[in-house]
């Protein structure tokens, strides 16, 4: 577990707002090895963007409030640096794409001035070379460079999200956040928007954090997967372990809800109830009441963290007598 | 012998805009039988949803018909309308917006049954009301509840037992899941199967997202630019598929699996839109495979194998 | 499935039930201490409004002239003061109270009715109608408001009911914007072609679903109006063209007050913060209801 | 651009028509005799009657307003039945005055409004907002001619710095500059505050901070040109209020302009020139607004794309 570009560790996050607060994220541990990507899969309300913002430090404040833990970038504790540093290292060693290319670009400047503008704060060059750079950063996402001068509103979606995408590496960044990059997107224009995320990955060589709901697209594109409910990582490991070897009850649940393409006969099993009320999580294990391998203990007891080898681990009481526990696979 | 309950003939529907006429539905056929699924699925733009709410007309067509149970709903007044109503019925995607805001659970799963005098009496109404709850799983004690107080699944749910309230046959799906989340999706397809087993509903399933019409229909549509490009029994279909847009859509599909890697297909440009199309097959910009006569003219849907129709110039070579 | 029992429990479980929503809006209205401040003003004024005759005698207090007593400072008989003419300035203010906040009201029902009903049906028929309809009111709405208040009261002459049918038609087009505004934006909404594909007719969809959904903002924009509208009446008052004296409005208080500023400003001070308090409160109220309806701040 | 420009000017004309048509027709339902006001209280029967018939009184309004019309292209909007001298030189004798009242007035607003409605929104919740909040709320429900007496009161009867009224050089153009701007730059700045606040929620914001943009420089650059929008149109409408609020303010401030030029004619009866300076007034307001819609143009690509 060597050479790590990022390193969250305990990460807890609250939402303070009138109604009470909302445990957003309560002790995320997550790593990102160089060069690498990492899935971070959960579903609406589980915390993902959340922690993304965390890492930005763009955790809107009031009402977030980052309660306690510790996110280290190359070595450097990101929570204890002043705006001044951080708007140092945003654009530059860690950047971020976020879910609706439709509204993530500024409707009232040009696609080239917007890309320039990172390049003029990092890379301390004039107007007419970050403007070059700007054109050479749309033909890399596969945008003719002489459309650098036109306003947002004159591209599809699927060209909107290439010109976040080169914004965010206009300065070759060592890590790359993407918040549900393809989700907005249509399914033959996503196909062709992680093709270039993938390509770029190679090309730029920098770590990614992928945030998603589509384990379809973490197979793609993913090296390792952390599995996030409720605030809580509950299962990690390699895209293999994971994918192969599923230990955690929730991630099956995931797996058994979406529908197989290649098997129509396939039946769907579906994870019954919803998502705990982040204003009133559970005592125990967040997953306990919807979880069908539920015991007493669950109820009661925060799950321990067990390993399996290096990289594998989930959070779940199932597994503290009997490693060996097996899934049943949902498919009766 | 099953029997054909809709039937869609030759049906168009074009909107006026600053830019020209925007061909949103362009001459398109198909049939439903009774107790069927029909899957319309297309990418953003493609004319599914228009061609889902001209048939229940939600909206006026420009041209063609569509025939529910032998009579042309086009040539309807506004009662005839109103009874047929009562058996084809819409679920809309957004489950947010399809709601009123200032109605309660109940109210809104009564004001169908209410509106067309199907209960007159108000116990007997709240009676029928609770039954349907139940029938879609919603807790009887959020009868009383706003639909903003609940889930994107529950509120789905609302929206299900208000189509079914009425004498119900026929139900256009408009993307019914896709915006939930995935353990949620699952659960309301689930739902809409096994009220279709128990009630012998018909539904037209119109989505994005092939996976999902794949383990609910019989037959699946494809639409593109306000064309119909292929149609096949399902199971065809996936196996099969002939239309070049049709490939690219199955192979874009990302796979959460890690064995069976599926070669994909990368289609150039975007989805544009069709407004004041020229006789062309309306892909060939974007086809890998497209040759002067797609460029030069329409392709015509024909059927190459029982029940499975394409329209591509190329498949003739 | 369902037998009478499970019924009779489950209707029990749910007497506790329904919040209605105008109990949610004041619940939120409540933590706004402005806008508390504001109906707490508002309510004195209503008050002193209808019990005016309790509180001063009209003919006595507000209208003879008493010119032994002209020009009085505040003091404990005559708290604001006399004016030129003798008469008790606070009892003059009490009776004004009646006619700005009752022009104010009547003035903004006829905007409302009026602008509201072409407002509804040029948003929800959209097309030509709309066209036609909002071209007129281009037409309206290119004369300043005041200024075509003023016109219209000028040619039909100064009185209490021309006065509010001059603030009345003046508000129209810009009662007839938002009402369309708040229509359009409802109009588009699922839960319409819902009610539509239930077999809903225009009459039920408009009464049931569109108008009670665009409410919000209409209700606030009426709030601001009755402010603006209190405001507009004493401008009008004030250069001689609203209520005419001796009758008591506070425009017409200050314009009589003007010449007696230098030595006398108490004169022009009470009337003024009367419309300040009543303009304010209003303008509180209308505030603290646009956020306590706004439902995107739950 | 160009287009734009033009199909705006283009879609003036039908509404100043408009305008003209429906003021002249209200104008026209003022009771009372024009001839035999300007004649006098001994004129005789048949004068008056001659009189009226020079003045083409007898004629339908429509043929009258017709009439008016066509004098208008040609800048004759007849004459003052009090003075006897044309309308035009009166109010283009008057309207400079009106002019330099009213822009002042603007860019005094606009000039505060702007920079507090930007900061109260960056600070929303602070004592600056709150308190800055109050203020401008306070200063939506003071009615201006009651400010006017006010700051009379204070800055000319007890600290003698301004004049009381009338209109002898910049110096006295001060306090009803400033009292004319006070109800403008409360609800511009409000304006600009809510605006401000929604911008800053958006997601290019947050595209723009994930790039390393500095806090001021996200207000500047990327925030404040997307709240001009809805502010501008504040701005125009304000104008419009300003224009009917100067009204008020040029009666208290004895400031010789078209407000009070009307004002005196419509006390005097004098319908041309109450005609007059309506149909001035709302030409100024349509022109505004134009110029607003070009302002627009300029800010905001998407309308400039929409005519190209």
């Amino acid at each position: 577990m060597s050479d790590k570009l990022l390193k969250i560790e305990d990460l807890v996050v609250h939402y303070i707002t009138d109604d009470g607060v909302v445990e957003a994220v309560n002790g995320v541990n997550i790593g990102v090895d160089r060069g690498k990507t990492l899935g971070l899969v959960g579903e609406t309300g589980a915390g993902k963007t959340t922690t993304a913002l965390s890492i930005m430090r763009l955790i809107p404040h009031p009402p977030g409030k980052i309660v306690s833990g510790s996110i280290e970038l190359e070595g450097t504790d990101l929570l204890s640096l002043k705006e001044s540093r951080l708007e140092k290292i945003r654009g530059d060693v860690v950047s971020m794409i976020f879910q609706d290319p439709m509204t993530a670009l500024n409707p009232v400047i040009t696609v080239g001035d917007q890309i320039a503008e990172a390049i003029m704060i990092h890379q301390k060059v004039g107007q007419s070379k970050a403007a070059q750079k700007a054109r050479e950063m749309l033909e890399i996402v596969g945008i003719p460079g002489n459309r650098a001068g036109e306003y947002p509103h004159q591209f599809s979606g699927g060209m909107k999200q290439r010109v976040v995408i080169a914004i965010a590496l206009s300065c070759n960044p060592k890590l790359l956040i993407a918040d549900e990059p393809t989700t907005a997107l249509d399914v033959t224009i996503q196909a062709q928007v992680l093709e270039l995320m993938k390509n770029l990955k190679d090309k730029f060589q920098m770590g990614m954090v992928l945030i998603t709901h589509d384990l379809g697209v973490v197979a793609e594109v993913c090296d390792d997967v952390a599995i996030m409910y409720a605030g809580r990582i509950v299962e990690q490991g390699t895209l293999e372990e994971v994918f192969n070897t599923v230990k955690h009850p929730y991630t099956e649940g995931l797996f058994n809800s979406i529908p197989n393409i290649d098997d129509r006969r396939d039946k769907l099993k579906p994870i019954r109830g919803l998502m705990s009320d982040p204003y009133n999580l559970p005592k125990g294990c967040s997953f306990y009441d919807r979880c069908d391998y539920a015991m007493p203990v669950c109820e009661t007891q925060k799950p321990p963290k067990i390993h399996f080898g290096e990289t594998h681990f989930v959070e779940c009481h199932l597994y503290q007598e009997q490693q060996d526990f097996k899934l049943n696979g949902g498919k009766e | 012998m099953s029997e054909v309950i809709l039937q869609v003939k030759n049906l168009k529907k074009y909107f006026d805009t600053p830019r020209g006429k925007l061909h949103a539905v362009d001459d398109i056929n198909f049939s439903i039988e009774k107790g069927k699924t029909l899957g319309l699925v297309g990418e953003s733009g493609c004319g599914k949803s228009t061609t889902g709410r001209v048939i229940l007309r939600l909206l006026e067509a420009t041209e063609g018909e569509v025939f529910y149970e032998g009579v042309n709903i086009n040539e309807l007044d506004y009662e005839g309308m109103r009874k047929l109503r009562k058996e084809m019925q819409i679920i809309f995607q957004d489950p947010f917006s399809s709601l009123d805001p200032r109605m309660t659970v109940s109210e809104i799963i009564e004001e169908p049954i209410k509106l067309n005098k199907i209960i007159t009496d108000p116990k007997e109404r709240f009676e029928r009301v609770l039954e349907l709850m139940d029938l879609v799983g919603l807790s009887r004690r959020l009868m009383n509840t706003y639909p903003h107080e609940l889930d994107g699944g529950r509120r789905q749910r609302i929206g299900i037992a208000r189509a079914l309230a009425l004498n119900t046959k026929f139900i256009v799906c408009d993307e019914p899941v896709s915006a939930l989340d995935v353990s949620i999706q699952a659960q309301i397809l689930n739902l809409l199967k096994e009220l279709q087993r128990k009630l012998g509903l018909t539904y037209i399933f119109i989505t994005h997202d092939l996976s999902v019409v794949n383990h609910f229909s019989d037959d699946i549509a494809v639409m593109y630019l306000g064309k119909l490009i292929e149609k096949a029994p399902a199971e065809r279909l996936f196996t099969n598929p002939i239309h070049p847009y049709t490939k690219a859509l199955l192979s874009a599909i990302p796979r959460p699996t890690l064995d069976k890697k599926v070669e994909k297909i990368i289609l150039k440009g975007e989805i544009t839109s069709p407004i004041n199309p020229e006789n062309n097959c309306r892909f060939s910009d974007r086809c890998n495979h497209a040759q002067d006569i797609c460029r030069a003219s329409e392709p015509p849907l024909e059927e190459v194998f029982p029940g499975h129709f394409v329209a591509c110039h190329l498949f003739k070579e | 499935m369902s037998n009478k029992s499970e019924v009779i429990a489950t209707e029990n479980l749910i007497k506790t039930k329904k919040r209605s929503q105008g109990a949610d809006v004041w619940r939120r209205l409540k933590k706004s201490p402005t806008a508390m401040i504001g109906l707490g003003i508002i309510i004195l004024f209503l008050f002193m409004a209808v019990f005016a005759p309790m509180i001063a005698d009209y003919d006595d207090e507000a209208i003879k002239m008493n010119i032994k007593e002209r020009l009085q400072p505040p003091s404990s008989t005559h708290v604001f003061g006399t004016d030129e003419f003798g008469r008790d300035i606070f009892a003059r203010i009490v009776w004004g109270t009646r006619i700005s906040l009752f022009v104010g009201l009547i003035s903004v029902s006829i905007a409302l009715s009026i602008g509201g009903f072409l407002g509804a049906i040029a948003g929800y028929y959209g097309g030509r109608l709309d066209n036609a309809i909002m071209r007129v009111l281009d037409v309206l709405l290119a004369i300043p408001t005041i200024l075509l208040a003023i016109t219209i009261v000028a040619a039909l002459g100064a009185s209490v009911l021309n006065l509010m049918i001059a603030v009345g038609v003046s508000n129209i087009p810009g009662f007839a914007r938002v009402v369309r505004a708040a229509v359009l934006s409802v109009k588009d909404e699922e839960f319409i072609e819902a009610a539509r594909a239930i077999g809903a007719n225009d009459f039920i969809i408009i009464t049931r679903h569109v108008l009670p959904n665009s409410m919000a903002p209409i209700i606030v924009f009426a709030t601001l109006k009755v402010a603006s509208s209190i405001m507009g009446i004493s401008s009008l008052s004030f250069i001689g063209l609203g209520v005419q004296p001796p009758t008591p409005e506070w425009g017409g208080m200050l314009a009589s007050g003007r010449a007696y500023i230098r030595d006398y400003m108490y004169i022009v001070m009470f009337p003024g913060l009367a419309i300040v308090f009543a303009v304010l409160s209003l303008n509180l109220i209308g505030d603290g209801l646009r956020d306590a309806l706004d439902p995107k701040l739950k | 651009m160009t287009r734009y420009i033009l199909r705006r000017i283009f879609m003036m004309i039908p509404v100043m028509l408009g305008v003209t048509l429906l003021v002249f027709f209200i104008i026209s339902l003022t009771p009372g005799d024009a001839a035999s006001m300007i004649l006098g209280q001994e004129a005789t029967e048949e004068s008056i009657q001659e009189l009226r018939e020079e003045m083409g009184l007898n004629d339908p309004t429509a043929v009258q307003y017709v009439r008016y019309m066509g004098g208008l292209f040609q800048g004759d909007m007849g004459r003052s039945y009090a003075t006897g001298k044309t309308v035009s030189s009166e109010i283009a004798q008057r309207f400079p005055n009106t002019f330099v009242l009213t822009v002042s007035a603007i860019f005094l607003s606009v000039l505060i409004s702007i920079p507090i409605g930007v900061v109260s929104a960056t600070k929303q919740y602070s004592i600056f907002d709150n308190v800055g909040m109050i203020i401008a709320l306070v200063g939506i429900s003071m009615p201006s001619f009651w400010t006017g007496l006010l700051l009379i009161i204070a800055f000319s009867l007890t600290l003698g710095w301004f004049p009381s009224g009338g209109m002898e050089g910049f110096i006295s153009l001060i306090l009803p500059a400033f009292t004319l701007a006070i109800a403008s730059t409360a609800s511009i700045t409000r304006t600009t505050r809510s605006s401000m606040l929604e911008v800053i929620r958006q997601d290019y914001i947050n595209t723009a901070k994930a790039k390393g943009v500095s806090k001021n420089v996200v207000i500047r650059k990327h925030a404040l040109k997307n709240a001009l929008i809805p502010a501008i149109t504040v701005i125009g409408l304000e104008f419009g209020i300003l224009l009917g609020g100067a009204v008020l303010t040029e009666t208290v401030f004895s400031w010789p302009g078209i407000g009070r030029l009307m004002v005196e004619s419509i006390q005097r009866k004098d319908t041309p020139m109450v005609l007059g300076s309506v149909i001035v007034f709302a030409l100024a307001f349509s022109v505004v607004n134009l110029i607003i819609d070009i302002l627009y143009a300029f800010i905001d690509p998407r309308i400039k794309s929409n005519y190209s």
